[in-house]
């Protein structure tokens, strides 16, 4: 598969990584004099002038409300914001453009099917399955929504030896109550890609509802919903060079259909008298309120940055980082690194720890190197259980990161070995 | 700046923590959770008629946390409750930048660097704010852990 | 009232206008080759560049996920995004920062307390008092949670006569059933300003809470939740110079405490098993997911410049222009206003319609000089029927707004009656 | 630019609609509403031997909307219903700036102005959406309003 890998690499594009570190100007600061060298990317991704400016320039000189306006401004922010939509939905291979929901994030967007979907469609004895490595967000809204309706949690176990998920046991798990399996694309902490075409295989056959939590992948690999056949995909655009504050659910039309909305409020309804109320159309039926305007339009800029680096390019560029990192890391005899070795079934986020060093105690000199790692459970609890860890070390890598700054971060972790035994 | 955070007498107590383990009789019993970072810290206390006779500590978590529960040991052993009471007010509020120094303070003082990493102040009052809470629910009768996030 | 408001306004600085408009980039611009006069502020306000260059920067130098990091930039970022939280605290008079829970806005925060605090302490039998001049954001996330706990919503008519809140028709209403009231502070379409604190003695007499929407008084007048003694207030960022995507809820620390979480996801839980969770403290206990980070921050920015103007200046402003709104627009025959003609009890939003003309087309031929207003039910179709009309036309003033600029306002509307009676 | 949209044509049909009231027998009705706008439009049809005999129409809104259900009245009556069926749709995409115009379409032609404000094309196909929905109801049997939001 790995040399597969790179023949099929051959024709794609690579990044040229110092023009994309041009676009960043955070990039060009330093941190305690030292240059920044920022490797909690799975937490929040820098921005690129490109999206900046376009919100700079959106403040500027095109603000309004959206969608109820006649005026010019109001015209002309509503075109932007429905086509950044339809950006978004061309980027993930939506069928159609009302099929996304703007959301703050992959929080809201998990919390909306849970709730919208779940409150209609389950009752006591059904069943939804997430996994140990889920995010909170992905754990959390289903606990409650169980809670409300009675519906059973069960969680998939990862295999014991490499931490993956095992399909076998998913299989085994099926059963006709089965309603929703809700799994991460890509681990925040693992970093481990799902083979999600044969999670929908397995869950067409028990007549179960797929949702991926798209966080790190959408960010990071090429996502195609119709190809894949998932229902639901939830992300974050403050992951993937966009905005803080802005995110999407997509649904598949049908499912979107039916579900009742989830908040009330201005945009989302049809008619409106005191005893009753009609909903709108998709997506607007699922957008109460003034939405991120700038978040959206924000995020549409983000996407056609990434476009014109290529999805497969970021790949890629990932790959390579991933390779390197592995046995960079793998150099220093004190680190142990969790999830796959293999860089082809796994992104750019690597969680370790150190023999000597609590992570709290590691980010600490390596920030004051000027290296921004992240230390901590990752809002990841139930998967630091199964690790028998209370936290973690986190570095996780983007675009714009290089080879050389691996060298830094271990030089620093190294270091940092010192400092401790000293 | 690291310097200040990681002061030698942090990192001694550290790696040779002082009176790790469970006290031989079990008094008082306090229990500190940040989830946060993992850390976990237990106290176990000796009284004696109303005197600190003995404190140990177990548990994990970084070096700050660690070497702060080590330093509590040695700092409320020999104080009676209500003593040990208003220290543990004093030193938290210390933690915090609040009050001047006016009095010799030992490996306390060592500690007082974390103000400059407002982070870190929650690993250093960890095993403080547990066992404050402790003492104040044996005076209520209650028993509940300290968690801090 | 009215001559003891001038002689108080003798000792409040008047806004220097000219150098406010210097402020706003899109006030320099031109709209089919006409300067813009920006007469739409009830739906979103415009942006000053230093909120503008706030957000900029955050993004450029500044940007990283909050709370759980300890290296630099995520200390920084957590730093700023909490002192946001302080001055809008200390903006509307909180006794405690945490009682500011972030939202995407006003119909955010209103969903939040119906569901959150609805699904605890709402029985059949109980009831919500609303009035008919409310926006749908306060309609219909009551009417949700009505539905859901079987509690009855009521609405508190309009006085016949002038469309202001009857309050003795409140007092009559009120029984030991009645858990909530809520209403609007003030009127997007009438601009009747409520007066909150009677409103606050009916209710504490009966046991009933206050919500009070704040979407049009937050930016415009100077509010107390401490002296106004309402329980919770809603608003929105954007209405108020800050970015979109952003809101507040007010809440009692005490209701809040008793509340259950709304949203489940990272930051709200203190720990997650795979059974069970536990909620962080207020306020994080309702902010499941990476928040609006640069939406917080960009409207603490918005919240220092009001200051800097001072909101009494700011009520001043708007007082100065009502008056002469209220006679420009009264010399027009063609057009009948909606709301109270006394500028003391109203804030500056005017709904009017004209005798010949539609709002849509009103709306439209203003557009074509320059002129932005609003046509529409704007989100209140309850009012609209009430009032017998099926949408109005809207102006509404700002800060920046001049009394030329509404003469051109009533010179664009004559010429609009001239083109559709030629 | 205003000049487009409200064409001489359009303002006259405003000013004096044609066929307004309601059609002496009721064969088909359609009513169509906008409730961002508050357009409220409502058709009546007299049908006789699949030809459309008598066209009314009533309601309130914008100039725009109103004369374009006033257009529709004259253009449709004397077409059978499979002709009106065609008609309609061949004008909604004329109203989108889907379709070319190679016939003379008479007063629809002055509506097309609507292409260069897409908030107004709502409000010229709304008596058409009505009256095609109205169609296709009938054909199924249902009865449901066309609403536009
Ligand atoms: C009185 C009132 N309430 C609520 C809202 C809803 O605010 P938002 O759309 O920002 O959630 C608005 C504005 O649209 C308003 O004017
Ligand atoms: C896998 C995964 N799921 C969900 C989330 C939550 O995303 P957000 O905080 O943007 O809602 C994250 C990131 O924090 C994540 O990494």
């Amino acid at each position: 598969m790995d040399s597969h890998k790179s023949i099929q690499n051959l024709s794609i594009p690579e990044l040229d990584v110092d023009a994309v570190r041009k676009d960043f100007p955070i990039l060009q600061t330093t941190i305690h004099d030292k240059p920044l060298i920022y490797l909690d990317n799975a937490a929040s991704s820098q921005k690129p002038e490109f999206v900046i400016k376009t919100i700079n320039n959106y403040y500027s000189y095109e603000h309004s409300n959206v969608h109820r306006g006649i005026h010019h401004l109001s015209q002309q922010a509503t075109q932007q914001y429905e086509q950044a939509r339809e950006k978004v939905a061309n980027f993930i291979g939506a069928n159609h453009s009302h099929e996304i929901i703007w959301t703050r994030g992959t929080t809201e967007a998990i919390n909306l099917v849970a709730y919208s979907w779940g409150q209609n469609n389950l009752k006591q004895g059904d069943v939804i399955i997430i996994s140990t490595c889920e995010h909170h967000s992905n754990i959390v809204p289903w606990q409650l929504i169980c809670e409300l309706t009675g519906a059973t949690l069960r969680h998939l176990p990862l295999d014991s030896h490499d931490k993956s998920f095992n399909l076998n046991k998913l299989a085994e798990m099926l059963t006709p109550n089965t309603r929703m399996i809700a799994l991460t694309h890509m681990s925040n902490v693992l970093g481990t890609i799902t083979d999600l075409s044969k999670v929908v295989e397995l869950a067409r056959h028990n007549g179960s509802l797929v949702l991926a939590d798209g966080a790190q992948s959408v960010p990071h690999i090429p996502v195609n919903v119709a190809e894949l056949g998932i229902d639901f995909l939830a992300f974050s655009g403050h992951k993937m060079l966009g905005p803080t504050g802005i995110g999407c659910l997509y649904g598949r039309e049908e499912l979107l259909e039916d579900m009742p909305p989830y908040q009330g409020g201005g945009d989302m309804i049809e008619t409106v008298t005191m005893s009753q109320s009609t909903w709108n159309q998709l997506p607007y039926k699922f957008e109460a309120g003034t939405p991120n305007i700038a978040g959206a339009i924000g995020l549409g800029a983000a996407v056609d940055y990434l476009e014109h680096l290529g999805m497969e390019s970021v790949r890629a560029h990932s790959h390579k980082l991933n390779s390197y990192a592995i046995s960079a890391l793998s150099e220093i005899d004190q680190i142990s690194i969790y999830g796959p070795r293999n860089p082809s079934v796994r992104g750019g986020v690597f969680s370790f720890n150190h023999a000597d060093i609590h992570p709290h105690d590691l980010g600490q000199v390596l920030d004051s190197k000027g290296v921004a790692i992240r230390a901590g459970h990752h809002c990841a609890q139930p998967l630091m259980a199964e690790l028998g860890v209370g936290s973690t070390a986190r570095a996780s890598f983007y675009i714009y990161n290089t080879q050389s700054e691996i060298d830094e971060l271990c030089a620093a972790i190294k270091s940092a070995g010192e400092f401790f035994s000293k | 700046m690291l310097d200040e955070l990681y002061k030698e007498i942090i990192l001694d107590h550290y790696k040779s923590p002082r009176n790790r383990g469970k006290a031989s009789k079990v008094d008082f019993h306090a229990h500190g959770v940040n989830p946060l970072c993992g850390d976990d810290i237990e106290l176990t206390l000796t009284v004696d008629r109303d005197i600190i006779e003995e404190v140990k500590f177990d548990g994990h978590g970084c070096s700050i946390s660690q070497a702060s529960a080590s330093i509590l040991t040695e700092t409320l052993v020999g104080l009676t409750l209500d003593q040990a009471h208003t220290k543990i007010e004093h030193v938290k509020s210390l933690f915090k930048g609040n009050d001047i120094v006016t009095e010799d303070l030992g490996d306390i003082e060592a500690l007082q660097g974390v103000r400059k990493f407002p982070v870190r102040i929650k690993c250093a009052t960890l095993a403080w704010n547990a066992l404050q809470l402790s003492l104040q629910n044996s005076a209520t009768g209650q028993s509940t852990a300290y968690s801090d996030e």
